[in-house]
């Protein structure tokens, strides 16, 4: 009986895969157009910002550039902004790890403790999507505001001096950043939250483990694919924003984005911002 | 954990598992009904009854992943009711195994005695791992391992922390029907090796029948019966155990004197006798019971059955070959079909459909059932595979 | 759709499926190999093998929804090898049954006959849904139906076509064991009253041996042996068939005179006979076979087999009730543990762990194998369920 | 047998729902950092935006404006806008059925056909978000410019005139709206394609459907939630848009999301644009 237990792995169950093979031969044709519209839509837009952050700066949009391996673009935009890269990369670390810390709880609740509740939290936590970006972070000026409540409440229980401010500070940049990009730490949170079976978390039960110890050991490992997601998900866009800091912020909170976003629609020299991002 | 609880003390005296007055409502549905139950220590018991009849309900209850509406639950002379379940002295391999996916087979051992801070774990591990052979995959995740390997991870990882009592909740339902003829016998010696109580949760009557001491057939919520294997199947006294506990023909019949050592009944003007001690009802009408196996099928008037009750009349109707065995449903005179099992010993040919047949059995084989019973009742659930 | 295959002359003569030299390979794998192959128009005919033996692959070959590297499927006359599944005159009930979720019963039921056109296929479907024992669940969905149902659903769905032959691809796989055996007899019934072919995979040989005309035993992606269910169970040719199709007891010989009616074989020093017709193998060594069922233990000494074939020396090593019968393991003195089968009929007591006993049996109940096999062959997949 | 046939439905098995009950009770304690989160960053701006949709729009950002309950800068936003929402409407339900003819297709063979690269295609789909939309933009602006190469192309096969031009036309508009919110469309209906059992597919055939009438009446049924989401996700945010207008367009093409920005950033006339939101 002792032999028989270790028994050796099953053969393999090719039938699936096999039809997959077979299906696979007309079924690649179906991949052209995605293939295309990748190509095009894509491809070809990264391929062409690249050219141009190579252009001879002294063009202007009206004259157009002149294609010379400008490669000193690069170097312009490195030395340029180096202050900007590292405020950007400072906001969006914090930006980042406040989101975590909000969004965690939150997609745990939603992922555990909300039972019927589950899809309208879930609604609620895109819901801010259905309204412009901008709009959103304008309500935050009115929110932050010197004569707004916020502030008037800071100022009152006297965490903030009476001539202190929240608009037009880093704290008001990150708040807004945290706004925006708070659903896209939640939503992968969720997902991988969702996913842990209540059982194992029992199991940790039963084997000694406190719900704390339970938590350390089981949950948090296992949603450790979420964080990660998460994570990328609102540093990568929280650092190229430029909205949060010219709406919440003065130019001396401004961020990468805003130097792109300047360079592009005010003062129209192509080569130097797509250089930056290339970077 | 409390002193008296230690882990390693299970052997000593006095740890009997029991539940007094338990009951366990959700909402308006009650799923275990004032249960009162003692599980002597070191034993192999098996709760047994179809899904939904509260015997899971009853485990999470021991384990402490429930907790019960009213009653008590006692592990020798303490009190754990109210326990949170990572202080109780009890582990359970649950029914989908539950393994830690991200944990090695051997953290996933581990895993217990390293949150109760023992300080020689690898080496108790390492000889755990031995005990349910699964050294060669220590550095494996669970993911890698076969059906009966996590399942035996699964025992392991809750048998390395002695408990006093190991629940199993259905722990052989995953896998296919030969892994689990090998991991009950496996289960088996385990028990016997190590003389942990086994509480044993299952839907299947082979399975407790083969592994356990002690069965009770639970049912909506309450014990029906409770005893040895062979005595719940010889002698059941309702026909929820007689029909889920293997399979039964029931027949109504009247009851005549009770008073002798036979009770004798009238079963559609033919007169049977069943042994006093077999005998559940008393005058009026009565549901008299024969396994299909205990009946001895003879061409019709053709042999003498001396001391045996018989029924004439029969005829096959059905005529089903399993191998082993050939089933017959038999069509008797006042409609009623019948079964009748007959191993496939090779001694004389099988009946034919159509042939006429005697029905004949000992009078310590029947048993006699109140009549105010569902005939079909434990019918609706997983039947006897013969 | 052709003119020959048209739904409703499936009764008409000449409609057997044939399988001529069918192989079919994945990549390296070869699943089924060099296959030929007769189903009989009308009949119910089982492939009954363990997981991964080709037996679906075969199946969803003749259903078109996989191609053969090699060889030809036809039906009757006329080649359908190349034949769209759309095409063919064959349907399928899935084994995960393939309900359309967002179609009622009625029209899931109706899908087939729409299709094609069928103008009165309300009155059909509705005829379906009654022969089903579905017609009050017309309008719900398929996820609002229970297990069972949603497999009736499947079978009206597939038998409302009157293809010319019927796939089952382990139909009642997902049934618990109750309903399963329920279904069988239906199934049974609806194929006995249309007469439609049915081709029934599985891995269950209960199921087989209670359903089919004819079972042919896969393995590997051949054919091991093919036959009544009854001819193949008493007489298996393999081990592999005599292991899956109920347990064997197989024990190495030495293969004597095989000059007679009989075989005489030398069992380690004792001598036992076999029917000639029921030796598969010639001089020189051979596996012995005998079901357990088929054996009959005696104290030691006691009886007179006359006849029969004994072994003497035996000790029983273990016993398990399960209700019907009794499983005992006897060990010989060559250190083999035989099982032996004995149905509770109450006529004598059981015996116990260490007692001596003999074991006879008929010589026209054992089988001789050729001994290049394995004697675990098939025994690595679900056994028989006794 | 038949009456055995027809069992009654399983009594219900309430384990996990009561154990769910029992932990219920501390665990909404857990949603009360997210019902915050909730009420601060999404009911308040909301309720902002509407009451300064009330002001006095004789105001200005310098001075503040005054709550007068104000409720005619509706009426004012959608007389002076009737157009740009009519426009606004025909761009976006242009872009939402070209997103719906371009993503299904790609979409399907995502999910049916691409076999081991199904990963690599999701990112691909979703890869463009990593970089900045005004970027994403201001390339397309490139790619149709009078000189670029799609316009000589165009020019070259005579399907577009030697004079004509792609650049501020609605087609770059609608161009840029397709090319942007693509992922939105793809990414809902491939989740509900994925979903579709391949065995469901396999019954259609064996259920005498062609691949074609098996698409009809079984996978785009039940491909439908993701139609609907994807349309959803699409057609929002089309409609509000205004960087594509702007920056493939003249004010011609200028769409309500255009109307707002200006009121809000050039003119800061405050009431103004959110009550043409809100209307």
């Amino acid at each position: 009986m002792t032999e028989a237990v270790t028994t050796p792995p099953a053969p393999p169950a090719p039938v699936v895969d096999g039809e997959n093979a077979r299906r696979r031969g007309w079924g690649w044709l179906l991949l052209i157009p995605g293939m295309l519209w990748l190509a095009i839509f894509f491809l070809f837009p990264t391929v062409q910002l690249f050219f141009t952050s190579l252009y001879d700066p002294s063009g202007s949009f009206e004259r157009g550039y002149a294609m010379t391996w400008h490669v000193a673009n690069y170097a312009d935009a490195i030395i340029d902004t180096s202050n900007l890269f590292v405020r950007s990369f400072m906001y969006a670390a914090i930006t980042t790890f406040v989101c975590l810390l909000l969004a965690y709880p939150l997609a745990y609740a939603i992922a555990f403790k909300s039972g019927r509740w589950k899809n309208v939290m879930l609604v609620l936590v895109i819901a801010p999507f259905f309204t412009s970006f901008l709009l959103r972070t304008l309500s935050w000026r009115a929110i932050l505001s010197d004569q707004g409540p916020v502030t008037s409440f800071l100022q009152t229980i006297a965490i903030l001096p009476d001539d202190g401010r929240l608009l037009a500070t880093p704290v008001a940049v990150i708040a807004g950043l945290v706004y925006n990009f708070l659903p896209f730490m939640t939503l992968p949170l969720y997902a991988s939250l969702d996913k842990v079976d209540y059982r194992l978390i029992e199991a940790a039960g039963d084997l000694y483990s406190s719900p704390f110890t339970g938590f350390r050991t089981v949950t948090f490992p296992l949603s450790l694919p979420g964080v990660v997601s998460g994570t990328l998900l609102t540093f990568i866009p929280a650092s190229g924003d430029y909205i949060n800091a010219e709406l919440l912020g003065t130019p001396k909170q401004y961020m990468i984005g805003n130097r792109i976003q300047a360079a592009f629609l005010t003062e129209r020299n192509y080569p130097w911002p797509r250089a930056c991002r290339s970077s | 954990m409390t002193e008296s609880t230690t882990p390693g003390t299970s052997r000593a005296a006095g740890k009997d598992l029991r539940l007094e007055g338990v009951t366990k409502r959700f909402g308006d549905f009650v799923a275990v009904d004032d249960l009162t139950l003692t599980v002597p220590q070191g034993s192999f018991f098996a709760l047994l009854g179809p899904s939904g009849c509260g015997k899971t309900t009853t485990l999470r209850m021991v384990a402490g992943l429930e907790e019960p509406t009213t009653g008590r639950v006692l592990i020798g002379a303490e009190d754990i009711t109210n326990l949170r379940p990572y202080k109780r002295p009890v582990n359970t391999v649950f029914q989908s195994y539950a393994l830690f996916p991200h944990l090695t087979i051997f953290d996933n051992v581990a895993f217990g005695p390293r949150r109760r801070g023992v300080k020689d774990y690898q080496q108790k591990t390492r000889d755990m791992l031995k005990l349910v052979q699964l050294e060669p995959y220590a550095t494996r995740k669970p993911a890698q391992l076969s059906g009966g390997q996590q399942q035996r991870v699964a025992l392991g990882r809750a048998l390395i922390n002695e408990p006093g009592v190991l629940l199993l909740d259905e722990p052989l339902g995953a896998l296919d029907l030969k892994l689990r003829r090998q991991m009950q016998i496996e289960l088996k010696r385990i028990q016997t090796e190590i003389g942990i109580t086994f509480v044993h949760v299952t839907h299947d009557q082979e399975e407790a029948m083969t592994m356990a001491d002690t069965i009770a057939v639970m049912n909506a919520g309450v014990i029906e019966q409770m005893g040895a294997p062979g005595d719940l199947y010889e002698n059941p006294e309702t026909t929820f155990v007689a029909n889920f506990l293997g399979q039964s023909n029931l027949i109504m019949v009247d009851v005549g004197d009770t008073s002798g050592r036979a009770v004798v009944v009238d079963c559609h003007g033919q007169k049977v006798g069943v042994e006093s001690t077999r005998s559940h009802t008393s005058a009026g009408k009565g549901w008299l019971g024969v396994r299909p196996e205990k009946i001895f099928a003879s061409p019709a008037g053709l042999e003498n059955h001396n001391g045996s009750n018989v029924l004439t009349g029969g005829r096959i109707s059905d005529v089903s070959f399993v191998g082993v065995s050939t089933q017959y449903l038999v069509r008797m005179p006042w409609g009623q079909e019948l079964m009748v099992f007959e191993q496939n010993t090779g001694q004389r040919a099988a009946f034919k459909n159509g042939d006429e047949v005697d029905l004949a059995w000992s009078r310590a084989h029947a048993f006699l059932l109140d009549a105010d019973q569902d005939a079909q009742a434990g019918m609706m659930t997983p039947e006897a595979d013969t």
